[in-house]
């Protein structure tokens, strides 16, 4: 029997030689204080609602557009009330409605509008989210109208020249279908054709799986184009204006930037106890500081 | 006239072996030299210990990894231990020569082929839905146990049926009883080499990254529990280069996994030169 | 014994759970429309999996022909050829290469290979990508294999051609690798089954399009890529799908399984009688 | 007297090899009987019986009796590791465990439960005293075995046997692998082991048969062909194929 003995006696070794390597990195690091955000001026920490009465878990997960957001709010909401820890987690649209219609999260995130065979579910309306046409910041085209996007996309116009480029071929990049992003990109530009049936994005188009990875084809390739949320939007890609609408915050909110989609956090039904403290804070004021502060579009 | 020929073929393929061979090195060992040169100026005391920022930036270190990578590991080779060592002596001393222990040797052979989505989609529907553990460390480390299992078991069978027959026919004769003999004699000679399996299958567990995509949810917060989300090393590398600007960084965790993975590779050949020379004694 | 089945048990799991998630769609699509369906886009209802077969199939016989010649030729090296000091510099270097994770090679492949095949043309997000990458991925584990076996062929074969005056290429030609036939063939598919199943360092180079790639440059879509693009958003039919794309993997994985287990049953008994 | 162990009609089958034949032997108690006979007539086989290393080989199936005082060691209802504890085997190939010398002669007690820690050091001293080898490991007995010459390492096998107090011993050519001053000490070893165990060596070397055995039996093809005074086997053989294997004239 001794044999069996120092197996196990080697597996707990191992195992407790990890926990002790754990407990070092975990207090070295204070990894445990939530990320706080380094954007938000003190100030308005002192509105959030000083609720530290609140403890207990609340999880969330859900689409990829969101998540970021989440974690910032998350993290705002937590330095409020420490006795409270909100998981974030990704997996994308359809998993936070799947998961949020059975209950195995609080909150489910959506980035699209929930069609008729989602399941029902009570959405919050966290943020809209302007969806900006992206090129490689060397590419000398400004502005699109509506049409030759969606002529672009589908593969009719292939090159550059064609829109007032340079003579190159166009690489067409975007989000893998079923993405909220590519969902609501479908429904306000490309829209349906003359006898009703969806006009396709081009299959040939490269197809990445986060908006991370779409932002990186569009870095390196200068020939690339996209769509993406304006929350990715930075100085390292270009957003087109659309029919000469600027793609900016201000042309989102007040509606004249044709290309926006609400950002939802879904409960199975009324939110009640934290999860509505969570949710209520989220449509504070401060929270949606955080959201313009993020590049999103607050809903007041 | 034919002799000519033949020593000109000879040099010929020398030289074509030599130059597949330069070609090769270069090939694989560029890929290492490039991630090392690239990411190693990135890792510094701070990029370890602090934890990542969500979001697009990419900021902040990798701490969470780490502590996700080291509870997966250390659950998963705990899980994984018992039931593979104790499959392998099943196989190897008690296993009549008969269908269930063909279809057995079977189903081994066939999961060590199945690709890690596979295992990842497995997991998803029976671990994180099914069994509703969510995307949790949990059930990242149960479906990494499904997918190491053949892997250590095949290791251990091959120590175990390295210790000589004159071993076992020892243990006998002195009147110790068949698991006596197991686990006295045959599994303490075996040990190096289960160890290295053991080792083996950490370094694959490292190194996972697709069934775990589906399983553990990828939250870059510190998970607490068993039943938190996480993202490992290797999944980290993944997010930071597609999800995020920060492509230095994901650089950087790579490095950091290839160092690992020099360590484990070490390790391993140490490992199995002290098994040598333990079977042999001195020679 | 009872852990032993659970190695049985898992197999049968895994066959069920897919089986289980991937039923409805085959009842809904069809198996004739899946497998053999060119088209594949969730929203409109389309689930054909031809395209991604395809890209599957291109991608791992790409890879394994730059591969396997490389890789045997590495073998040769490293077991006959090479002096030992250069051995003992090689063999570790292969051996840490086999361990390196997938995602890294992807790293390198999407920040290195896919900027210099854009040069050449095209987006840089391509089937050639995806098979350098895969070579790269692939080539260590036929070396090593293949080294193991050519050096566990008998010295006294090697010694008996050389004493017939044959040169030490024609020794190894003639007489080393057909010995060594069978582990040279598990080296192969052990290849194919790796790079079969390898998903994270494919999405992040082949591009992901769904489309028969028709020429080098073109992106297109593997099975294993299908499945870890599109779960993230996949539900209902959709999801199902993908669990049916798993066991349309699966399947290939079985196969190509029972195909090796009676070869290697020959192939043993058949080198015996060189 | 009657004999230590005996086999009536003994028939041996290794799937379809008929590896002994119709054997009907008796060995004495506290006496040295050699087994000699070209390889591969079933001396080895003969002598597996007698502590049942048989059962070890697949698709070996025993036919007869062997009787060790008097009780049928093939009954089922044999205690498998009390017929191993009085019977010990001494291998050709010198197996010790890859443990220390000290653990290695400790092993066949501790797996019996035959002692506590108690006197275990005694009974290793007293194990190595009656294999002469204490006096060349006494001060580190905590080196492993595999570290020992040949001989030494043989004589530890032998030690080890007697940790467990056996009653016969069996030695499969002891000396084949070893040199011939090992060999020597391992044969002078015998000559006072036979004062308290029944010692039945298997050889090939009829000069070592000679020297050490007082009853020596012939084998040929799995079958006994004459079993005498070892003395009188060598000088008046009544067969005549012992004759020619005795004056070599084949193999």
């Amino acid at each position: 029997m001794t044999f069996n003995k120092n197996i196990k006696l080697f597996s707990s070794i191992a195992a407790c030689l990890m926990v002790i390597m754990l407990i070092l990195t975990g207090c070295s690091g204070n990894a445990t204080t939530p990320t706080n955000p380094t954007t938000i001026a003190p100030t308005t920490s002192a509105t959030i609602p000083t609720t530290s009465a609140f403890s207990g878990t609340i999880t969330e997960s859900g689409s990829t557009t969101v998540q970021p957001l989440a974690e910032k709010l998350a993290g705002a909401f937590m330095t409020a009330n420490p006795k409270v820890k909100v998981t974030i987690q990704g997996g994308g649209t359809g998993v936070g409605i799947k998961a949020a219609n059975d209950g195995t999260v609080d909150i489910g995130a959506a980035s699209r509008e929930l069609t008729k065979d989602d399941p029902v579910l009570n959405k919050i309306l966290l943020a809209r989210d302007g969806i900006a046409i992206i090129v490689n910041p060397a590419n000398p085209v400004t502005g699109l109208t509506k049409t030759q996007v969606r002529d672009i996309f589908a593969g009719n116009i292939t090159n550059w020249k064609e829109v007032g480029g340079l003579d190159k071929e166009i690489h067409v990049a975007a989000r893998e279908e079923g993405s909220g992003t590519r969902t609501a990109f479908q429904d306000l530009v490309m829209g349906k054709d003359a006898n009703g049936n969806a006009i396709n994005i081009s299959k040939k188009a490269i197809l990445q799986s986060s908006s991370g990875a779409i932002m990186q084809v569009i870095k390196g390739d200068p020939q690339a184009i996209s769509f993406d949320s304006f929350g990715y939007v930075d100085t390292s890609v270009k957003a087109l204006s659309i029919d000469n609408i600027a793609a900016s915050a201000d042309n989102a909110k007040n509606g004249t930037y044709p290309v926006v989609r609400p950002l939802y956090f879904l409960t199975k039904n009324q939110p009640a106890g934290l999860v509505k403290a969570f949710t209520d804070y989220c449509q504070s004021a401060s929270a949606q500081q955080i959201i313009t502060q993020e590049g999103y579009i607050s809903v007041q | 006239m034919a002799q000519v020929t033949a020593r000109s073929k000879q040099k010929i393929a020398t030289a074509v072996i030599w130059a597949s061979g330069v070609v090769t090195a270069l090939i694989l060992l560029t890929i290492v030299l490039y991630i090392l040169a690239k990411g190693l100026p990135y890792v510094n005391w701070q990029f370890l210990t602090t934890a990542p920022e969500g979001g697009l930036s990419g900021e902040g270190g990798i701490s969470s990894a780490i502590i996700a990578t080291v509870y997966l590991i250390a659950f998963t080779i705990a899980l994984l231990i018992i039931p593979g060592i104790g499959t392998a002596i099943y196989l190897t001393e008690y296993a009549p020569d008969n269908w269930f222990t063909s279809a057995i040797r079977y189903a081994i052979n066939t999961l060590a082929g199945v690709p890690s989505i596979v295992f990842g989609l497995f997991g998803f529907a029976l671990f994180v839905t099914a069994l509703h553990f969510n995307f949790s460390i949990l059930s990242g480390a149960l479906t990494l146990v499904c997918l190491l299992l053949p892997t250590l078991i095949s290791t251990t069978e091959e120590s175990i049926r390295a210790v000589p027959q004159y071993q076992r026919e020892a243990g006998f004769s002195l009147g110790a009883t068949k698991w006596q003999t197991i686990s006295h004699v045959i599994l303490p000679a075996a040990l190096p080499g289960i160890i290295t399996g053991i080792i083996l299958c950490i370094g694959r567990a490292i190194g996972e990254t697709a069934c775990l995509y589906v399983t553990m949810g990828g939250g870059s917060a510190v998970p607490t529990s068993l039943l938190s989300g996480g993202r490992t090393l290797a999944l980290h590398v993944y997010y930071l280069a597609t999800d995020t600007r920060a492509s230095e960084k994901a650089m950087a965790t790579a490095a950091i996994l290839v160092i690992l993975i020099i360590i484990i590779n070490t390790l391993t050949n140490w490992l199995s030169q002290r098994f040598h020379t333990r079977m042999v004694g001195r020679t | 014994m009872v852990c032993a089945s659970l190695s049985f048990i898992i197999l049968l799991a895994i066959i069920i759970f897919i089986l289980r998630e991937g039923l409805p769609a085959f009842s809904k699509i069809g198996i004739f429309q899946l497998l053999f369906g060119t088209e594949w886009s969730p929203t409109n209802n389309q689930y054909g999996l031809l395209p991604m077969i395809v890209g599957s199939l291109v991608v791992t016989c790409g890879s394994l022909l730059l591969a396997v010649p490389m890789g045997i030729a590495c073998a040769i090296l490293l077991a006959e050829v090479a002096p030992v000091r250069v051995r003992q510099m090689l063999r570790p270097a292969v051996e840490l290469l086999v361990g390196i994770p997938s995602v890294v090679f992807g790293l390198v492949g999407m920040l290195v290979i896919v900027p210099t095949i854009r040069q050449i043309g095209g987006t840089g997000y391509s089937v050639l990508a995806a098979c350098v990458v895969l070579m790269a991925m692939i080539l260590p584990t036929i070396i090593s294999i293949s080294d193991d076996s050519i050096r566990a062929v008998p010295r006294k074969y090697k010694e008996g051609s050389l004493a017939m005056g044959a040169t030490h290429w024609q020794t190894i030609w003639h007489v080393l690798i057909p010995a060594a036939r069978s582990g040279i063939g598990a080296a192969v598919v052990l290849g194919i089954g790796r790079a079969i199943g390898e998903t994270m360092a494919m999405i992040m180079v082949i591009g992901n399009a769904v489309i028969f790639p028709d020429s080098l440059l073109s992106p297109a879509r593997t099975l294993t890529g299908n499945i870890a693009v599109e779960i993230q958003y996949a539900s209902g039919t959709h999801a199902s799908a993908l669990f049916a794309t798993a066991v349309v993997l699966l399947a290939f994985i079985i196969i190509l399984n029972t195909i090796t287990m009676n070869i290697f049953k020959r192939g043993i008994s058949g080198t015996g009688n060189r | 007297m009657d004999p230590k162990i005996e086999t009536q009609k003994l028939n041996l089958y290794y799937k379809n090899n008929h590896a002994l034949k119709n054997i009907d032997f008796k060995i004495r108690e506290k006496q040295i009987t050699a087994i000699i006979g070209p390889s591969g007539c079933g001396k080895s086989s003969l002598l597996r019986t007698f502590d049942r290393m048989t059962d070890l080989t697949a698709g070996a199936r025993v036919e007869g009796q062997t009787l060790l005082d008097g009780k049928n060691i093939f009954d089922p209802l044999v205690d498998i590791v009390e017929l191993r504890k009085r019977v010990g085997m001494v291998f050709q190939q010198p197996n010790p465990f890859p443990k220390s010398i000290a653990e290695n002669v400790a092993f066949g007690p501790k797996m019996l439960g035959l002692t506590h820690q108690g006197n275990i050091d005694e009974l290793i001293e007293k194990s190595l005293r009656a294999a002469a080898l204490w006096d060349e490991v006494k001060d580190d007995l905590d080196k492993s075995g595999l570290a020992l010459s040949g001989g030494q390492q043989q004589r530890l096998c032998i030690a080890r046997v007697l940790a467990v107090e056996p009653e016969v011993i069996l030695m499969d050519e002891p000396c084949s692998a070893l040199d011939p001053i090992s060999t020597l000490k391992i044969e002078e070893l015998m000559q006072d082991l036979k004062q308290k165990y029944t010692i039945v060596i298997v050889t090939h070397n009829m000069q070592q048969a000679a020297r050490v055995s007082e009853w020596s039996a012939f084998m040929l093809l799995g079958e006994m062909i004459e079993y005498s005074a070892t003395h009188e086997l060598f000088s008046r053989p009544k067969d005549k194929r012992t004759e020619d294997y005795i004056t070599g004239r084949f193999g």
